[in-house]
């Protein structure tokens, strides 16, 4: 009976994670579909994101250290604090920059290349801005707090409590993570059902040539893919950010969401949900179970394993489309 | 403009399908030879040794392999830091078994312990392509150096999770351990990258390479005329893996001395030997030692500028880099996909046809 | 399944062309073949078979489903019915790399070649079902590995002076134009010596000069190395000229067989082409 | 001179030779052909095993004494294989130009009635085959390449290899036999048969015996040390005497090797590849070489072409003398030294010319900047003035006294005198046997002491004893004001502008002279596209203005330099015009050899010629030409004729006062 409620409750802790996961895979699926780009450096435009929050939060001085290597002047605060909403929005700002300077100095170059090359070249820009986030805001590991509430969440525990006699330890950012997860999920599907520019999103995923010959605007579309990828990466950022602090492992992290894909297709929104839940408690389970006996610590491969047998057996993913090959 | 190739004729196939079909270029290479063996070795200090030459050759290594795997084939991985993992492990797994047993031996033997490693977690590359494979292939790194992090039996129950090479010789010479000199250390990954290096042309300039490429050009097309996809594929991962198994293995034994799998064989192992093959050139060996060079040096004349003559904190020279690195991928795929290889095979080119343009 | 030996055969009796060239019994015999993709039939019911050292030519208007039928015949597609037997064997469904080693060779209509490599080394791939050599000796360059290479070369060479194209030897094929890619194209198939060799449109997108090459080539490859040949093709004029028989396909039926001169008086052929006059 | 001079050491014949090197140098390479992507070689010994099996075989198809073996074909082993089998039989080589039509074919294969013909390919077989319609007097017909012949009636046909098969075969059989009849042949027995191209006429089978060949050969391999480790690169016509003296008579007695290309569109390559040390070339390879260096250069980056001009000015006034040996300053000298480094030497190299040590060039007259540009990089190239009926060598410059307006001086064992009208003769022991079975014309050409008439009209320089040609004896006219006319003269100095291809100057007989011009599409081309000049046809560029224009300005400068000797100042052009066809041997305009005839020109070209007399300043005309294929079409254009101006002698100024 225990056991079942403390897998139980692991489940539901997974399926919290599990959202996390999803909502860095759904910056992936989003520049996949629309761009063909695989971008291997969503893990780290997520803590980009978190870290340029945190500095405009704590009015940090960007480059600090470098000015004073350079100049021998030390200024490391411009001494004034900005409110969290405010900083989210500047960093969102910074977001949309940054997908314009990635669309225009690397993207633009690289249209009509192999998939697998374009891939490579994310890697060069995960490398790129992670020297980039540390240069600006220093590699120190940081807290990150927004004014997500925190800690053991009460109500869920009593609740349990009298339920089953046993209560539940849930994370209360877990629950709005959550559902801020699932806003966002929302928004982005409302977002690109009943827009003008969601609409064409819709259309060069489906068919470049076509999209193009109807007047859309390839690049447009890309930049403007590219910054809501960045600011799914803040958002992600700033959950895991709270959750475990702000580091270089958070794009590593990110990095879970491959496999997400792997299960659930790199082209469909659902899939990367589903994808998400499943590793999230597949990976929670395993260790719940089997960790103990192999010593712990599966979460680092599970995933990866898992999705490779997936993909042997069905390479399309969950919801991707066959694939046939012609001569 | 160097070159004379005027009555440099070929009346043979062997001559004509030779690695360096002009004069010069031979000359080159066998100067260069004489040199590494020659010279080096006696004015060789520990500093050359340790932070150029010797992780130089021992990359170079590793970059011949996922070159073969990746440039050759069109496989890609990026588990090339689990591989150097297995062969490093393997290694001292079998070093600390059968001491009698040369090291040398042990480090080939480590080669081969990856290859089958190699070839199983290859195998899903018979169904997925591209970065579909290149995901999977993160499933090898980080389920493998989880593995040499969480079972003693690895790391002989070692209280620090470490594994020491434990001191070995060869014709009484120190080659493993503390008191190994920096000319011995450079002398053993020098015969290593030949030997390996000159492999890796037999393997690539015939059958097999043919082969490789034909998979990795256009594999329906290969098949049609011939080609078994699962012994083409499983090859090119069984050497692969081999050759960045023994670079492993050497990292460990030669030049490190003491690893940790999470520490020293990370995920970055993985790409840095991926910039390596992608900066030097796909598809080419000269590239491999190239890319290998390359990386292997810009840190190190980073820290000597910026730390070293600008006295900037070594952090920040730290993180400069990984800019730069990034920077320098995303540029080579832009403007040159074949890498520096590319690059000198069109000077050489022009060099040829020099006063011409074409 | 037990090899039934092939009965058809007897049926053929070997003769000799007009201009001396000698035709065997039959090399493969296609029987009651159908295909589909999930609901499309793209090939109903249809049976012919090709004689050692004839030029035997499947013509019919885009999408009559010849390339399906060659795709067939390499055994790059397994039919849902009928069977394929070759050299008095009926072949049982099996990898098409297994295919090419039993002896067939074929160039594709949009070409596919090695990009990467040079026209020499794509030629060369042609007879790496012949290599003997094992991995150790090719990673050695040592015991057969460089005598083999060497004496494939040989092969290799005699076939690009055949083509007449000693001049791009050692050009990476990427930098080929588009007829030169047909003809290193032929050559590799060649290299693996087939029993029967298979062209898709041998002649598509050529200009006629090119296309009167090509033609000599198909020719003189039948002719001094006695190679049966099945080829497909959508221009009626050129193939009427260099087959011994022809087959008409259209919408995945076969609606002719025969002579040029046969084929060429088939009212069905001759609408069916009508039809199709503007594609 | 001694006209009888005896065979060394018993080499009196080629045959003889060949044993010599099979015997002396047999590991040393003979032949090398680059086939199946790499140079085939064949060392002295196998060449022998080679050629005695194919005479071999030769005797088993009935080959008989002084029968004519007819050989047709590009340059390969083989076919000079063929060439000393047929003379082991005692039979005599007849090689012909491969490009020949069918019906020049017909003429010569009935003339020499040879019995065996040896060809290259399908293409020659069926040239032979129609050729000989009518009388067949062909009995067998050999092939070197089998590709497309199965399905040819094999009753009196055979495949080079099979022949050698059979006789190795025969060995037993023949090889007496074979034995007597090569010991038979003697100095004065027929080694080569050679049909001269004639610049008017039927060509004329030139008979030259061993003596000829050898002696010859020894003398001029002597003249300039040729050794028997030279790479000669032989692509030049095998009907050709020079390609006999140089490929055979040479090779044979150094015992040097002989390289055959691939074939005519890899020719530049494999010339690359070997890097001849002794080179022949006529004029026109030179001077398609010059011009395809100076247009690739065109687009060559700034850096590279300032070192080109630069260097190239350097070797312009240095170099030459530095190639002669003549002293230059230590400076020029490294900075010589320096060009080589960064401009000539890879030049020399990218040409394939490297390694040569002695190069010749003639049969024309070479432009003296031609000439000096190749020789400002080092490389030692000569001119020599000869013919067939002198097997080549009349004079030659000797190294270190070479000019591009002289012919050089008497070969060695060659006499030269000029008769009172200027006409050359010489007597050597290379002077020719006979014209095969036409004793009248060889009569008229050499009298009784073996002097012969060259119908060149020279004279030797006084101070350096060189002789000069300046024309063809008989094209040496009188203007109707009695002045000399010598168009050749005129024609080659045109010829020097690589804008021009070809000059017909006329005037013979007449007040003034005037010039058909045939202009370089390569060169003329390359001009118009870079002063973007559009045009669509040879004909439309020909009759541009723009090129008219510089045509005319060649003229005039041509003109003004003629002025200069006050005895050929008759010669300049008043009026020219551009021919709107190029001048072609398929059209019977010129010689396979590129001469052009005269003869037929003037019938020809009547109406244009008329036009450029009375006056007028464009004539309407139709010409016929011949394809490719050998169909024939007729050409119409309105050409139209320009007047250039002309600089007054001295003579004529005095007349003004």
């Amino acid at each position: 009976m225990d056991q079942l409620l403390y897998a139980s409750e692991v489940v539901v802790n997974g399926l919290m994670t599990g959202v996390m996961y999803a909502l860095v895979a759904l910056g992936f699926v989003l520049i996949y579909k629309a761009s063909g780009v695989f971008n291997y450096a969503q893990g780290v435009l997520a803590l980009f994101a978190a870290l340029t929050l945190i500095g405009i939060q704590q009015g940090q001085v960007p480059f600090a250290h470098l000015i004073s290597a350079v100049t021998g002047m030390h200024l490391d605060s411009f001494g004034w604090t900005v409110p969290s909403l405010l900083a989210i929005l500047l960093t969102a700002l910074v977001m949309v920059g940054l997908a314009i300077l990635i669309e225009a100095l690397v993207l633009k170059h690289l249209v009509g290349q192999e998939p697998i090359i374009l891939f490579m070249a994310t890697i060069g820009l995960a490398y790129f801005l992670e020297g980039l986030g540390d240069l600006m805001w220093g590699a120190s590991v940081k807290s990150l707090d927004v004014g997500l509430p925190q800690g053991l969440s009460e109500t869920v525990e009593t609740m349990t409590d009298s339920l089953f006699g046993y209560g539940f330890f849930i994370d209360r950012l877990d629950i709005w993570a959550t559902v801020i997860a699932a806003v966002l999920v929302a928004s982005l599907v409302a977002f690109s059902q009943y827009t003008k520019q969601g609409r064409a999103m819709r259309a060069v995923a489906d068919d470049h040539q076509a999209a193009l010959s109807v007047g859309i605007s390839l690049r447009f579309i890309w930049v403007m893919v590219w910054s809501i990828a960045g600011f799914v990466a803040l958002v992600a950022g700033i959950m895991w950010g709270t959750k475990s602090g702000v580091q270089f492992s958070l794009s590593l992290i990110a990095l879970k969401a491959l496999p997400v894909l792997m299960l659930g297709g790199f082209t469909s929104i659902p899939g990367a949900i589903v994808g998400g839940l499943i590793i999230g408690v597949g990976e929670k389970l395993f260790e719940f179970y089997i960790g103990p006996m192999v010593g712990g610590a599966t979460e680092n491969w599970f995933a990866y394993v898992l999705a490779l047998l997936f993909l042997v057996f069905r390479p399309q993913g969950l919801f991707g489309e066959r694939i046939i090959e012609r001569v | 403009m160097l070159y004379r190739e005027a009555g440099d004729f070929k009346t043979s196939y062997r001559d004509d399908s030779q690695t360096f079909p002009l004069k010069l270029d031979r000359l080159g290479y066998y100067a260069a030879l004489a040199v590494a063996f020659l010279v080096v070795p006696f004015v060789i200090t520990d500093y050359w040794a340790n932070s150029v030459l010797v992780p130089f050759l021992i990359y170079a290594i590793a970059a011949l392999g996922l070159n073969i795997l990746t440039g050759y084939a069109g496989q890609v991985s990026l588990g090339s830091g689990g591989f150097m993992a297995v062969g490093a492990y393997a290694a001292y797994k079998l070093a600390t078994a059968f001491p009698e047993i040369s090291i040398l031996i042990h480090v080939l033997l480590a080669g081969g312990i990856t290859a089958m490693v190699g070839v199983l977690f290859g195998l899903p590359s018979l169904r997925i392509k591209g970065f579909y494979l290149a995901v999977a292939t993160l499933a090898a790194q980080f389920f493998l150096v989880w593995l040499f992090n969480k079972v003693p039996w690895f790391y002989n129950h070692s209280a620090s999770g470490q594994i020491t090479v434990p001191e070995r010789s060869f014709l009484g010479w120190i080659i493993t351990g503390p008191q190994t000199s920096a000319s011995a250390k450079y002398l053993v990954c020098l015969c290593f990258a030949v030997l390996l290096a000159w492999v890796a042309r037999n393997l690539t300039r015939g059958t097999m390479g043919r082969t490789w490429m034909a998979i990795r050009d256009m594999d329906i097309a290969a098949e049609i005329i011939g080609v078994n996809p699962l012994t083409a594929k499983m090859t090119a991962f069984a050497v692969s893996s081999f050759f960045i198994g023994v670079a492993g293995a050497l990292l460990f034994t030669v030049y490190l001395g003491a690893a940790e799998a999470s520490e020293t064989f990370g995920i970055n192992k993985s790409f840095l030997v991926l910039f390596m093959v992608i900066i030097g050139g796909l598809g080419s060996i000269f590239g491999s030692f190239a890319g290998a060079a390359f990386l292997v040096l810009l840190p190190v004349f980073l820290k000597n500028v910026l730390v070293g003559s600008l006295g900037w904190p070594t952090d920040l020279a730290a993180h400069l880099e990984l800019m730069i690195v990034g920077a320098l991928i995303v540029f080579f795929l832009i403007v040159e996909p074949h890498g520096l290889a590319q690059l000198w095979r069109v000077t050489k080119e022009k060099l040829r046809l020099w006063p011409f343009p074409h | 399944m037990m090899p039934q030996t092939q009965q058809a055969a007897t049926g053929a009796e070997p003769y000799i062309t007009p201009d001396g060239r000698k035709i065997g019994g039959v090399l493969m015999d296609l029987r009651n073949i159908t295909l589909r993709f999930g609901g499309v039939t793209a090939i109903k019911d249809i049976s012919f078979d090709i004689r050692e050292g004839e030029i035997r030519a499947i013509i019919g208007p885009n999408g009559a489903g010849k390339s399906s039928m060659m795709n067939v015949m390499s055994g790059f597609y397994v039919p849902q019915e009928g069977e394929v037997w070759f050299r008095g064997e009926r072949r049982p469904q099996m990898r098409p790399y297994k295919v090419a080693r039993l002896g067939l060779a074929r160039t594709f209509q949009n070409i596919a070649l090695f990009d990467g490599m040079s026209v020499l080394d794509n030629i060369m791939t042609g007879r790496l079902t012949m290599v003997k050599s094992s991995l150790l000796e090719q990673a050695l360059w040592w015991g057969r590995a460089e005598a083999e290479e060497n004496r494939h070369r040989e092969q290799v060479e005699k076939i690009i002076d055949f083509l007449e194209i000693q001049n791009i030897r050692k050009t990476p094929v990427g930098r080929l134009p588009y007829g030169l890619k047909k003809r290193v194209e032929l050559a590799r198939a060649l290299a693996a010596e087939p029993k029967l060799l298979m062209l898709d449109e041998p002649m598509a997108g050529m200009n006629v000069e090119e296309k009167e090459d090509m033609s000599r080539f198909i020719l003189d490859v039948n002719d001094e190395f006695g190679t049966t040949i099945a080829l497909i093709e959508h221009d009626m004029g050129v193939v009427m000229d260099l087959s011994d028989r022809v087959v008409v396909m259209d919408y995945g039926r076969k609606i002719g067989d025969g002579t040029p001169d046969e084929v060429r008086n088939n009212q069905e052929v001759i609408d069916a082409y009508l039809g199709v006059a503007h594609d | 001179m001694n006209a009888v001079a005896a065979p060394q050491a018993g080499l009196r014949s080629i045959p003889a030779l060949l044993a010599r090197n099979a015997t002396q140098m047999g590991n040393r390479p003979a032949y090398r052909e680059k086939e199946f992507g790499i140079w085939q070689g064949w060392t002295w010994a196998e060449t022998q095993d080679e050629i005695r099996a194919l005479a071999l075989g030769f005797l088993a198809l009935g080959l008989n004494r002084g029968d004519h073996v007819a050989i047709v074909g590009r340059n390969r082993p083989a076919h000079y294989w063929a060439m000393v089998a047929a003379q082991m039989c005692g039979a005599v080589p007849v090689p012909l130009y491969q490009d020949a039509v069918a019906s020049e074919m017909a003429y010569v294969l009935a003339h020499s009635r040879a019995r065996f013909v040896v060809c290259g390919d399908q293409e020659q077989v069926d040239k032979i085959i129609e050729a000989e319609e009518g009388d067949d007097t062909v009995e067998q017909i050999i092939y070197t390449d089998k590709r497309g012949m199965r399905k040819y009636d094999h009753s009196r046909m055979n495949w080079l290899a099979d022949v050698q098969a059979e006789g190795r075969a025969a060995h037993q059989r023949f090889t007496d036999e074979l034995d007597v009849r090569i010991a038979e042949l003697d100095y004065d027995s027929t080694c080569v048969m050679l049909y001269t191209s004639g610049t008017t006429g039927k060509p004329k089978g030139v008979v030259l015996s061993n003596r000829n060949v050898i002696e010859t050969a020894r003398a001029t391999s002597q003249f300039d040390g040729l050794k028997a480790s030279e790479e000669v690169l032989a692509y030049l016509p095998m009907a050709w005497v020079g390609d006999f003296i140089f490929s055979v008579g040479q090779a044979y007695w150094t015992g040097f090797c002989v390289n055959c290309p691939e074939g005519a569109h890899t020719m530049m390559t494999d010339l690359r590849e070997i890097g001849p040390t002794y080179f022949f070339a006529p004029p026109r390879v030179f001077e398609g070489q010059l011009t395809s260096v100076m247009i690739r250069m065109e687009d060559a980056s700034r850096l590279k072409k300032f070192l080109f001009d630069h260097y190239m000015k350097l070797a312009r006034r240095v170099g030459v003398a530095l190639t002669d040996g003549k002293p230059v300053g230590a400076l020029d000298r490294l900075r010589y030294g320096l060009g080589n480094l960064l401009v000539f030497g890879p030049l020399k190299n990218t040409l394939g010319y490297s390694r040569i040590r002695v190069g010749y060039t003639a049969g024309e007259a070479i432009g003296p900047e031609i000439f000096d540009f190749y020789r400002s990089l080092g490389i030692n190239l000569k001119q020599l003035y000869g013919q067939t009926e002198a097997t080549v060598f009349i004079t030659q410059q000797p190294d270190g006294e070479v000019r591009a307006d002289t012919v050089g001086v008497p070969s060695p064992g060659v006499e030269v005198r000029i008769a009172e009208n200027g006409e050359v003769f010489y007597r050597s022991p290379g002077t020719f046997v006979e014209y095969y079975q036409n004793p009248e014309s060889t009569a008229s050409t050499k009298d009784a002491e073996g002097w012969v008439a060259t119908g060149d009209a020279g004279f030797f320089e006084e101070a350096t004893g060189h002789l000069r040609i300046i024309d063809r004896a008989k094209d040496v006219g009188r203007m109707a004001d009695g002045s000399m006319f010598a168009p050749k003269y005129v024609e080659n100095k045109l010829k020097f502008y690589p804008n021009i291809l070809e000059a017909v100057v006329l005037g013979d007989g007449r007040e003034y002279c005037t010039a058909f011009i045939n202009i370089d599409l390569n060169a003329v081309g390359n001009w118009a596209e870079r002063n973007n000049i559009a045009y669509a046809s040879y004909q439309e560029l020909a009759g541009h203005p723009r090129v008219y224009e510089m045509i005319r300005s060649h003229i005039e400068e041509v003109n003004a330099s003629v002025a200069q000797d006050a005895m050929l100042s008759g010669c300049q052009i008043h009026r020219f015009l551009v021919l709107h066809k190029e001048l072609d041997a398929d059209d019977g305009e010129m010689t396979r050899t590129r001469k052009v005839k005269r003869g037929v020109i003037s019938e020809k070209f009547a109406d244009l010629i008329e036009g450029l007399y009375d006056g007028s300043d464009s004539v309407y005309t139709e010409t016929e030409v011949t394809y490719e294929d050998g169909r024939k079409g007729a050409l119409k254009a309105t050409v139209r004729i320009e007047d250039a101006r002309i600089v007054a002698t001295p003579a004529q100024r005095m007349a003004a006062e």
